[in-house]
């Protein structure tokens, strides 16, 4: 049997849209829009003027402490301005907009070249921090930091996230199918990073070709056979989230609130060691990535090589949306998030861009009944919380309650618990607004969230 | 920056949804629930189905109303009161009063839903308290039973049905008994394959045991009830009665007995699944189905009555809340169950 | 009568009658209800212990330190409660046998205690006993809506008359635990209704 | 079974003849404390235990009354010993358990007067059951006072969540769902008989 | 009659009665805890709206501080002016009562003058749609009209109006700043009414930007700033900020040459807010169409 | 503001009250009891007497009996006891019948009744329910059917020649289907407490009916006091 975990559930997969779809260059936007908070962590500075010329993969912003990484242009061109711009929650977010230069040929300006077997793995940490890498799994956390865990919790498993359990995302899985060698690259410095022993990389078995793809390519490297092992897992979601995948591989629980190297392990997105693997040799920057476009409220879906800072707007005409779209989601449709503006670009954690059509999207305006307690949220949290007692609790605003005794904090907002609800309770959102309630720390008296 | 080609809508994630709502649940309850009734009508008349129909009628009926008055939105589309209805109709006695019906079904969704808020809310199986109260309010006209497959079921009543409202019941001369008071009272058995074909006396819905099984299994592949509730009743009341049997098989009736005779099957199956009154947990339903289980050959063998179904039933949503918290899931990551 | 006395003599009848607002005494209003004789006899008694304490605390209210003073209505309330079952006892044997041990469960009925405590033992005996009156006819009024309630449905009969013809079905859940649950339940509720609609009215 | 057994006494005290859903004992505390499950657990074993007290003591002031031939005082005794008996455990439990007295503790005088207890005491003796069976009989009590407290505490806390209609909330809905309660607790009429 | 048993009932009752006393004797003497009687009184007089606008937890709790004299009675936002001048006479205290302060929406755009950008689905509420793309409307610092505030208000004093726009009664405000704390945008601040002159407007674009968004919003140009005596009125991004330090300065001319309306001077029960002589019209009535 | 004015006052005075109320309590109770308990003497013997007369017709005294190792003893009538036997005479004095207590668990608890025998007949003649809890309107039937108490005209419970049992236990058999005297006909929708009655009786009668039999010679003379 393949490996799991308990709970979960198994949405339609939706991938056979773009899984056949190879890796696609884009073409540059009229403007791109670096935001300079497009991670976990502190924002980039600016280290560029309006009006400054700047060269495809050249530094534009730099790191402003640890938990924080530099820009790079994704294109040679103009410095237009630097300005607020919208970004995901509709808020303003100081930005670098530039505009390339059409005439251009747009070589990435050439880096200084390592041999990464020669680092130490002070100066991989410092290599992945000046490449500008977050994980790429969603979170956008700067990798750097991931790769420097405590001294007193050494990493021995570095686990690949090959799961990409979210339904119509493939980015993942075309990165497997087409960069194995980068992979396996990215892993040794990776791993060389960590002082790992060994290397797991888990994929949901309906991608068994990728990992058959993975396996030959190990077979043929005498140094990866040692230690890089690739393992089939149960599809089911969220199969890919750390903590069901290191309860799936190596059968550890990752502590309420705490961190995988409580457990010895790390946790990586396939595309962030593939990216690793290719750009950290080079001495270059990250300056595109791999996103799945998908859905039907676009003509030509598929698996897409594009420029960071490419507005949505441009993204979306090139890949031949249609009149029926009606809803634009940055990442999967488990949890993605809905975008209301199309000026926002594609950032760092962006897998997958989803145009849905009414039809395919969760019906509009359900009729929310009242919960029936029959226990399918409870049987599908992965997590083994409480959903429907959580929910009756933010009808009511017991917001504390739901934190300290029905453990809030440890929901990672997975959605599987709204998907399978017949009462059609909004309840992740419920509880997102919980935690932000509790993370601020309003005291807020009676309000009833239902209205 | 133009970017308003578009007709945006934004919600929240996640962006799709399993195309399974409660009103969908309920409707399949229901069709599961007609060939029940059906079944019920054929071996009972027209004394069924008026019976049917009458407590149906009046759970929706209430339900109306009552939102009516307290202003809120119709919640009748949602099929449950049908349910409550349906499932109250098969519960009671093909001789029952039809004023009595009426009266049942009124206190099932009054007492027994809107006191308590309505769908959702309702601690203990609305049905089941329409019954229960029938029970205790009425014992003589509940536990008069009429034989099925009489000649002219479909053309003429019981004559107790049609008592006055609020008058007594004639009592007819022809009354039978359930197997299960026969077996209590008289020691007599009854064939088990007259039970699992329905060829007995009992309530409207409580003849045909096979079909009820049928029934629930098509609910339970469809996802719509939770196996593990019959499924824990069955076992229980199987283990008990299979002990029982070897150390005294006069006594204590055999397995196949207990399972097809009386309310059980329709209890398991239909009742003691209402997902409003059974706990959440799987532990926590698998001990309230076991509970259920053991109280239903306890009450059957040592107690004063012969059935104990809807006793344990209820019994069983009383202590529904405190199983959901004993066997609250250690929560991932989370050292003891619960713990922060 | 001034008209604070005959406040508290109006006031518990309905805005603080003592079972349906302040859900005092409860268990002889469910236990001895069953019936109307029933209920007024047990109604009669508790009156009749009432006033006699109120008017015996009342009445030693200078004497008794605060101290010992729940000690000392305790004693009081239970001498004439002793003394009630006694004189019931001796008037009809039938009517002891139908309120049971509920007669001796008059001393622990928190709502004599509390009318001891709260009042008789700041006023002198006529108010004392004006209140305490008040009280028990609250009471009163309360189970025998009760006893009426449960007796008409129950069994047909009001005080033993039928109320319906001869072909009344009787409710016999009424007369049984559930029913003295369900009764007073409604009658709770009936009594929530109205009491907020006179202060819908009264705004 | 014999109706005299100690296992009837237990069963028939327990859940037959419950004494708050059968013979309304005790409603007052039923009401009141069955807000909370966690409250509810603890007013459940002070209650058992004042019954266990109340027991023994109604015995032996009984068998004291017989002897001087008072038995008229009988009433006045027993709610006299009970509540100073119950009132000198409480002090000796402060003494000499701190953490017992902060979880019984504060429950203890609420108790003193209160119908169950006496109700005990006064059945016991009316069914002239020997030491032995008094005890166990107040187990029974105590134990079905527990159960039907602990059963509506875990029902109000899950319906403190509902939308349950305004006049309805508070004593009313109690009351509606202890009719229900003892309506299936009907169910056990007739056990070991 | 019988001797005997009279002898015998006394005697019996006797002993109990000295046994009981002598119980409550010694329990008599844990003495009791002392409080202060006057936290009674005082609590009485209080609201006991248990809000917590006077930054103590509670009434009662408020009442103590009161008592102890660490607080002016007049810090209750909620009570009557009567009631406080009662308490603090029953002290012999100052009432220490101020300048009535009540809430101040900074947002103009009603579904009639603001643009929505897409349309938001779920939960009801505005903390919720803020979660969600922050809500969908064009300007991402405008109120989303979900009336969170107005269900938090436990004193009526907001209430929609026919344009999703929240609007305070000044008269039942207490200044107990709940719709402060609730409102995702941080669109309320409680302000003491004399403060006549207003910017209701959160929004940092400039120019067609902020004005395509939402025909009454602050464009930036400024005008007010000019008109105003200096370091009243500050620009910062594109937003006129009042400073109200300097409120005596303020006058109804500040306001008259505003192109939108976006500032604004209330009249003395502020119960209207009035427009510069500038500010365009606005006769929409319905919400703008969008797309 | 100190603690000093709530110091209560001396132990003395408490002790002085309490006591004081207490004696006062005890003297009112027992000036009640004196003066109550000769009526409420007379009440219960009313009560006892109109039972007895209930279940044994023809019965116009009484006197009261208990089994001592096989023989009945006498006792005064005032005297308690759970387990006595109640003989009854006519008016002229004639040892007519018994009447005997007897419980049992009923459907819902115990059911104590009151039955009487005739000598003359050698059956049961006759039953009272003296406490039962059973559902009103339908375990009360045993008072009211009066089809139930036809079982009761002559239940026979005749002794064999030994006088040391019944010839004929009491049965209980379902409703309509009594053939023997002995058989009693249970009760539609009561049966668990028909039941009961004649369990109840089966197991009294098995017992106190031979001792009766045994013991007759000594008690047929007409009574002594
Ligand atoms: C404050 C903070 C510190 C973190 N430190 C580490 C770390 O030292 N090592 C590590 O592997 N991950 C670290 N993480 C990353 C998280 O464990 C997790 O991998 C990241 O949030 C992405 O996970 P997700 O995409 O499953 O949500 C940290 C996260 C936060 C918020
Ligand atoms: C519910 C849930 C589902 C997730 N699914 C995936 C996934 O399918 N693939 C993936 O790479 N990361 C997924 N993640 C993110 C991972 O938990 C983890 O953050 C990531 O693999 C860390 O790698 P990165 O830091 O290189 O992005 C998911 C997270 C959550 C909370
Ligand atoms: C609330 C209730 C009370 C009952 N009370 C009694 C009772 O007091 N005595 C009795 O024999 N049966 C009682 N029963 C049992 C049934 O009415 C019925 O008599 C029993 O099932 C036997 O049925 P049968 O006599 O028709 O064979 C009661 C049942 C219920 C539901
Ligand atoms: C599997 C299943 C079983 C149900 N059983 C009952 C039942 O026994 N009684 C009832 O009143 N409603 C039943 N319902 C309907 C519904 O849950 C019920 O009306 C709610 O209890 C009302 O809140 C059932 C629903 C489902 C899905
Ligand atoms: S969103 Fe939270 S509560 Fe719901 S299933 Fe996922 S982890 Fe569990
Ligand atoms: S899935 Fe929905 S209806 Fe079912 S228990 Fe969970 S919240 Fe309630
Ligand atoms: S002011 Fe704030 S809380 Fe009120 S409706 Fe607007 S956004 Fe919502
Ligand atoms: S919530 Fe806001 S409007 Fe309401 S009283 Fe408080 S401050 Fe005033
Ligand atoms: S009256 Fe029974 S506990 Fe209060």
């Amino acid at each position: 049997m393949a490996n799991s975990f308990k709970h979960g559930i198994h949405p339609p997969e939706k991938k056979e849209i773009s899984a056949d779809k190879s890796i696609k260059r884009f073409p540059f936007a009229p403007y791109l829009v670096i935001h300079l908070a497009q991670h976990i962590g502190k924002p980039a500075k600016a280290i560029v003027k309006e009006g400054q010329e700047v060269q495809r993969g050249q530094k534009i912003a730099e790191a402003d402490g640890f938990v924080s990484v530099p820009m790079h242009s994704p294109a040679t061109g103009v410095i237009k301005k630097i300005a607020p711009m919208l970004d995901f929650d509709g808020k303003m977010s100081p930005s670098i907009i530039i505009e390339p230069h059409p005439g251009s040929d747009q070589n990435v300006l050439v880096g200084r070249e390592v041999e990464p077997d020669s680092l130490t793995p002070e100066e991989i940490v410092k290599a992945v921090q000046e490449m500008g890498m977050v994980g790429l799994g969603g979170a956008a956390f700067p990798s750097h930091v991931k790769f420097s865990p405590p001294k007193d919790k050494p990493v021995q498993t570095l686990i690949i996230n090959g799961a990409e359990c979210e339904p119509y995302l493939t980015s993942d899985y075309r990165v497997m199918l087409e960069q194995a060698k980068r992979i396996l690259r990215g892993i040794k410095i990776v791993m060389k990073a960590l002082g790992a022993k060994e290397t797991i990389i888990g994929i949901e078995d309906n991608k068994k070709d990728a990992a058959q793809v993975l396996k030959d390519a190990i077979s043929v490297d005498d140094s990866a056979v040692k230690y890089v092992k690739v393992e089939v897992l149960k599809t089911k979601y969220p199969q890919g989230a750390e903590k069901m995948l290191t309860k799936a591989l190596v059968n550890k629980e990752i502590p309420s609130g705490g961190l995988p190297a409580d457990i010895g392990v790390m946790v990586s997105n396939i595309a962030t060691v593939s990216e690793i693997g290719e750009l950290l040799p080079k001495g270059q920057g990250l300056i595109e990535r791999v996103v799945t476009i998908s859905g039907k409220g676009v003509d030509n879906p598929g698996n897409y090589l594009i420029p960071m800072g490419t507005p949505l707007e441009f993204v979306l005409k090139h890949a031949g949306v249609n009149e029926k779209a009606r809803h634009v989601i940055f990442g999967g449709p488990m949890m993605g998030k809905s975008a209301a503006y199309l000026e926002m670009p594609i950032t760092k954690g962006a897998s997958g861009i989803l145009v849905m059509t009414e039809e395919e999207h969760a019906p509009k305006k359900q009729k929310v009944y009242p919960c029936i307690r029959c226990g399918e949220c409870v049987n599908a949290c992965p997590l083994f919380l409480n959903p429907s007692r959580l929910g009756i609790l933010a009808r009511n605003d017991e917001f504390d309650k739901m934190a300290e005794d029905y453990n809030l904090n440890d929901c990672f907002e997975c959605g599987s618990c709204t998907y399978v609800c017949p009462s059609n309770i909004p309840l992740v959102q419920y509880f997102r607004v919980a935690k932000k309630v509790l993370r601020e720390g309003r005291q807020r008296k009676q309000q009833s969230i239902a209205g | 920056m133009d970017s308003k080609f578009l007709k945006i809508d934004i919600s929240s994630s996640p962006h799709v949804k399993r195309p399974v709502d409660v009103k969908k649940i309920m409707r399949n309850v229901v069709f599961a629930l007609l060939p029940v009734s059906a079944f019920a009508v054929y071996a009972f008349g027209i004394s069924a189905l008026t019976l049917i129909v009458t407590t149906t009628f009046f759970s929706v009926v209430t339900e109306y109303v009552i939102d009516l008055i307290e202003k809120k939105e119709s919640t009748v589309g949602d099929y449950s009161a049908v349910i409550t209805g349906l499932l109250l109709g098969l519960t009671l006695p093909p001789g029952f009063p039809i004023w009595m019906a009426a009266l049942g079904g009124i206190v099932s969704i009054a007492l027994g839903k809107y006191l308590f808020g309505g769908l959702g809310f309702n601690v203990y199986n609305p049905a089941l308290v329409g019954r229960g109260f029938l029970q205790a309010a009425f014992p003589v006209s509940i536990s008069t039973w009429h034989p099925s497959f009489q000649a002219d079921r479909f053309t003429s009543f019981f004559s107790s049905n049609l008592a006055f409202p609020f008058a007594k019941p004639t009592v007819d001369s022809v009354s039978g008994a359930t197997p299960l008071a026969a077996f209590k009272f008289e020691q007599k058995s009854t064939e088990v394959a007259n039970l699992i074909f329905g060829q007995t006396d009992g309530s409207l819905g409580e003849t045909g045991g096979l079909l009820i099984l049928l029934c629930g299994m098509y609910l339970a592949v469809r996802k719509m009830l939770d196996w593990r509730i019959p499924a824990g009743i069955f076992a229980a009341v199987i283990l008990l009665s299979v002990i029982f049997n070897l150390i005294n098989p006069e006594k204590y009736p055999s397995a196949m007995f207990m399972l097809f005779s009386g309310g059980l099957m329709i209890g398991a199956v239909f009742m003691a699944t209402d997902m409003v009154t059974s706990p959440v947990t799987s532990l926590g339903t698998w001990l309230y189905a076991i509970m259920i289980g053991i109280l239903i050959y306890v009450i059957r063998v040592w107690g004063g009555l012969p059935e104990g179904v809807m006793f344990a039933i209820l019994l069983g949503n009383s202590l529904a809340p405190i199983f959901n918290i004993l066997t609250k899931p250690r929560v991932y990551g989370t050292k003891k169950a619960g713990a922060k | 009568m001034s008209a604070k006395t005959f406040d508290s003599f109006i006031k518990p009848l309905w805005k603080e009658n003592p079972v349906f607002v302040q859900l005092l005494g409860m268990c002889p209003v469910l236990a001895v209800s069953n019936s109307v004789y029933n209920s007024l006899a047990m109604g009669l008694a508790t009156l009749f212990v009432l006033m006699m304490s109120a008017a015996l605390v009342s009445l030693l209210r200078k004497v008794i330190p605060k101290q010992v003073r729940i000690a000392a209505y305790i004693l009081i309330i239970a001498t004439f409660v002793t003394m009630a079952e006694y004189l019931i006892q001796a008037i009809s044997l039938e009517v002891y046998k139908n309120l049971g041990a509920f007669i001796a469960l008059i001393v622990v009925n928190c709502m004599i205690l509390g009318t001891a405590e709260a009042f008789s033992s700041k006023n002198t005996l006529g108010k004392a006993l004006i209140q305490a009156f008040g009280v028990g006819v609250g009471f009163i009024f309360a189970i025998f809506c009760m006893g009426a309630v449960r007796e008409i449905l129950g069994n047909g009969t009001f005080a033993e008359i039928p109320v319906f013809s001869e072909n009344y079905e009787p409710w016999v859940i009424m007369i049984l635990p559930g029913g003295g649950f369900f009764a007073l339940g409604l009658l709770l509720l009936v009594f929530n209704s109205i009491q907020q609609k006179l202060k819908k009215k009264e705004n | 079974m014999n109706t005299d057994s100690l296992g009837y006494i237990f069963l028939s005290s327990f859940l037959i003849n419950n004494f708050v859903l059968a013979y309304f004992l005790g409603i007052c505390p039923f009401l009141g404390v069955s807000g909370k499950l966690a409250t509810a657990t603890r007013m459940g074993g002070a209650v058992t235990f004042v019954m266990f007290v109340a027991s023994v003591s109604a015995y032996g002031i009984h068998s004291l009354l017989v002897s001087v031939d008072a038995l008229f005082l009988q009433l006045i005794c027993y709610i006299v010993i009970i509540a100073s008996t119950v009132q000198f455990v409480e002090m000796f439990i402060k003494k000499m358990s701190p953490a017992l007295f902060k979880a019984l503790g504060i429950f203890l005088p609420l108790i003193t007067t209160n119908c169950a207890i006496l109700g005990v005491a006064l059945f016991q003796t009316n069914r002239e059951y020997s030491f032995l069976q008094s005890i166990i009989y107040s187990f029974g009590a105590g134990a079905g006072f527990t159960l039907a407290l602990v059963i509506m505490a875990g029902l109000r806390e899950e319906l403190d969540l509902a939308s349950v209609p305004n006049i309805i909330k508070g004593a009313a809905l109690t009351l509606m769902i202890a009719g229900i309660m003892s309506v299936s607790f009907m169910g056990f009429a007739g056990l070991g008989g | 009659m019988d001797a005997g048993s009279i002898l015998t009932a006394a005697g019996v009752m006797a002993g109990i009665g000295i046994l009981l006393s002598l119980i409550l004797a010694i329990a008599n003497k844990k003495l009791h805890v002392y409080e202060d009687p006057r936290i009674d009184t005082v609590d009485e007089l209080l609201p006991q709206a248990n809000c917590g606008a006077c930054g103590v937890p509670g009434c009662r709790a408020f009442a103590e501080l009161v008592v102890k004299g660490e607080i002016a009675p007049g810090k209750c936002t909620v009570a009557d002016p009567k009631e406080i001048d009662k308490i603090a006479e029953f002290l012999g205290v100052d009432a220490g009562g101020s300048d009535k302060k009540i809430a101040y929406l900074a947002c103009a755009g009603g579904s009639n003058v603001a643009r929505q950008r897409a349309t938001y689905d779920g939960v009801k509420t505005c903390q919720a749609a803020n979660l969600v793309a922050g809500g969908g409307k064009g300007c991402s610092w405008g109120c989303l009209g979900l009336a969170d505030c107005e269900r938090v208000c436990d004193f009526d004093a907001i209430s929609m109006d026919e344009n999703s726009l929240p609007v305070v009664d000044a008269v039942k405000c207490t200044a107990c700043g709940d719709c402060v704390e609730i409102c995702p945008k941080g669109l309320f601040s409680i302000q003491p009414m004399s403060h006549k002159l207003w910017v209701a407007c959160k929004n940092l674009q400039a120019n067609e930007e902020a004005e395509d968004e939402c025909e009454v919003a602050c464009t930036g140009c400024g005008r007010c700033a000019m008109d105003a005596s200096p370091g009243l009125i500050d620009m910062v991004n594109n937003l006129a900020v009042i400073n109200f330090e300097h409120n005596h300065k303020a006058n109804e001319n500040i306001i008259q040459r505003c192109p939108t309306g976006a500032i604004v001077w209330f009249n003395k029960d502020n119960t209207e807010s009035i427009k510069g002589k500038n500010a365009k019209k606005i006769i929409r009535k319905s919400s703008i169409p969008m797309g | 503001m100190s603690t000093e004015h709530v110091k209560g006052p001396s132990t003395f005075v408490m002790v002085r009250a309490l006591a004081g109320v207490a004696t006062l309590s005890g003297l009112l109770i027992v000036l009640v009891y004196q003066l109550t308990f000769p009526i409420i003497k007379i009440n219960k013997a009313e009560f006892l007497k109109a039972s007895i007369f209930k279940v044994l017709d023809g019965t116009k005294d009484f006197q009261k009996f208990v089994n001592k190792d096989g023989k009945l003893e006498k006792i005064p009538n005032e005297q308690e006891t759970p387990d006595a036997y109640f003989a009854c005479y006519d008016d002229s004095g004639k040892l007519i019948g018994f009447a005997i207590q007897a419980a049992g668990m009923g459907f819902a608890d115990v059911i104590k009744v009151l039955y009487g025998y005739s000598i003359e007949k050698e059956a049961i003649v006759g039953h009272l329910v003296l406490e039962t809890k059973e559902t009103p309107g339908l375990g009360d039937k045993i008072e009211k059917d009066p089809q139930f108490l036809k079982n009761f005209d002559e239940l026979d419970v005749k002794v064999t020649d030994d006088k040391k049992s019944l010839v004929n236990l009491i049965q209980t058999v379902k409703k309509g289907e009594k053939t023997e005297k002995w058989q009693i006909d249970t009760i539609t929708g009561a049966t668990i407490t028909s039941k009961a009655i004649g369990r109840i009786l089966h197991e009294s009668t098995k017992e106190k009916i031979p001792v009766i039999q045994q013991n007759l010679q000594n008690l047929m003379p007409p009574r002594a006091n």
